[in-house]
């Protein structure tokens, strides 16, 4: 079994490469893999708690906190949350914040990286 | 197996319309403080390719226009703290970048320069890399 | 129809662009937009500044944000100001359409 | 003196487009014309309350906040941002939370409309 | 001055990977609402062009897939409300999308259809309208 | 190199693509890239399936949400669930590029 990390910058809402990524995750995970997620720029946005859930709208936050129970590692960008106002208490349980440091270095420790930019 | 400490941040996308070039580039500055959850520090390596390239022009003044620190700034702190950077010689060539509008550092006292090199060269550090990222 | 196009693009709109008519025209290059004004992509100055009849325009604070300067700006572009842009769009053109 | 709409649906960091939709409707009020703006898609995050200043990301949060004092009509959509978790009282003071058809209805009323699609 | 109601909306991404072409058609559906703030309701267009005319391909399983609604449930919705809805001949015939695969409204009873056009006619649409909204 | 290479798009990446070369190249079609794997545009299959020596995979998820079903796919390209994505990427591609 190996670990995959994932990196994604994408919005939240439309671009579906959220959906992807926590699909990926959950694949990976399922298959006994280890894999941490790294959330920056837009992608922050799935660090907010008490998202709303609409069928018109991506939803990934509900697989996500399954995942984190099934021992996903979820990161989320420090500055590019504060930078669009989301507080520390503002940020779905389970659900770290730290800089991209932990991500290079998570990086440097898996067996593959995928890393997904901006949509 | 050892750590796969050597990553590759390949800009393919111009500045200011998307946070992934600067992302790319904070990323990048922050391989130097991996080591305090690694043995090893991550050792990066930055291309610019395709419209990318353009994050390497020089006297870019988002300060005083918006108010934002520039992707040139960026850049310098790169080359200051002796990032190896690459930028394609066949798109700089293609969109009319003379090599003299190119970003450098030296008034930061920094040795390392934006090194212009043909793509394959780019591809070679692909290979020579562990991980790969792209902005 | 009086239309103000604004790009904010180097690639990718050419297409619509090419297609579009109108008895008055302005392009308004803003963001990754004025690297038509100022670049020649394999030799040649932008094609989007072929349009005949056209107006075009630059948006001085993009083109100094991307490192460039008003003496590297094409000829046939205007370079202008917020102020500018107010003036135009409130004056001149009737629709406006950011493709 | 005219009417102006702008419609922006950009990201708040990195596109420079809320930056761009800011500065004209400064330039517009300070003329004397009536500017609305209207806020969708990812630019809802403009909304958002106690976005924190860094001088490595857009902040159009300030002028916005100056223009509000200056009869700049924002309005933001209500969907969109229950969507992302941002909810009614995590938003800044004097932005309004509304669904689209108000946006059209005072794009009808405007002498000019402006709408700025995701970057 | 009278109201300037009659918008175009001009869809020219493809579909799930911006927002824009969905908001686009929730955009043009609410038009009919509008008539709660001002006299007249909004008369609404809606346009498909280049890359854009992919949202009107048929029996998009995004639901099934990823739990979301489809952008042709939003079409069908369009066309049930009778709203005009063109789509350029020249992309469609581009990219190869037969008229068999688009999207139609029948099953909910509509009279509607999405009219195939030359980019002439939504050029001709484009001068007709008051206000124009690309997405 | 034993190199992944991820399109999300249908227009704007061909550039980058045609310049890489790798040993081992899995070019795998998710998001908006599955149009790739299933129009004709201008009458021609996508440029992006003649590159030489490399394995093509469409993800079946993506294809389906854009409407498009098994039958339509080109026959270079096979179609992949997220299970067998999982398999390709930890197992036969060491490096991953989503351009």
């Amino acid at each position: 079994m190996g670990m995959l990390s994932i990196g994604v910058f994408s919005s939240l809402v439309g671009s579906m490469d959220l959906d992807f990524a926590v699909r990926l995750a959950r694949a990976a995970i399922n298959k006994g893999h280890t894999v941490n997620l790294w959330l920056s720029g837009n992608a922050t946005a799935l660090s907010k708690d008490k998202q709303k859930e609409f069928k018109d709208y991506s939803f990934p936050d509900k697989t996500l906190r399954e995942l984190i129970g099934k021992g996903l590692t979820v990161v989320s960008c420090e500055a590019c949350n504060q930078s669009r106002g989301i507080q520390k208490e503002d940020m779905t349980e389970g659900i770290n914040r730290a800089s991209m440091d932990l991500y290079l270095a998570k990086a440097a420790q898996s067996d593959r990286v995928l890393h997904i930019g901006v949509e | 197996m050892g750590l796969k400490n050597k990553i590759m941040f390949v800009v393919q996308r111009p500045p200011y319309k998307s946070e992934d070039p600067k992302l790319a580039l904070t990323h990048a500055l922050s391989s130097g403080v991996t080591s305090i959850h690694i043995d090893e520090e991550v050792v990066p390596t930055v291309a610019f390719i395709g419209d990318g390239i353009l994050n390497c022009v020089r006297d870019q003044k988002s300060m005083e226009a918006y108010g934002i620190i520039s992707n040139e700034r960026h850049i310098k702190n790169m080359l200051a703290t002796d990032t190896k950077t690459l930028v394609c010689k066949e798109d700089i060539e293609r969109l009319g970048i003379k090599e003299e509008r190119l970003i450098d550092a030296s008034d930061m006292g920094a040795d390392m320069t934006i090194k212009v090199v043909p793509f394959n060269e780019i591809l070679k550090e692909m290979e020579e890399n562990d991980h790969l990222m792209f902005f | 129809m009086k239309l103000g196009l604004f790009f904010s693009d180097l690639h990718g709109i050419e297409d619509t662009y090419d297609r579009i008519n109108s008895q008055e025209l302005g392009v308004f290059l803003v963001s990754n937009g004025i690297y038509h004004a100022v670049l020649k992509e394999n030799g040649k100055p932008s094609k989007i500044l072929n349009k005949k009849g056209a107006s075009f325009y630059v948006l001085k604070e993009d083109l100094h944000t991307r490192g460039f300067s008003e003496g590297e700006v094409d000829s046939r572009v205007k370079v202008i100001s917020y102020d500018d842009l107010v003036d135009l769009v409130m004056d001149r053109y009737e629709k406006l359409a950011w493709i």
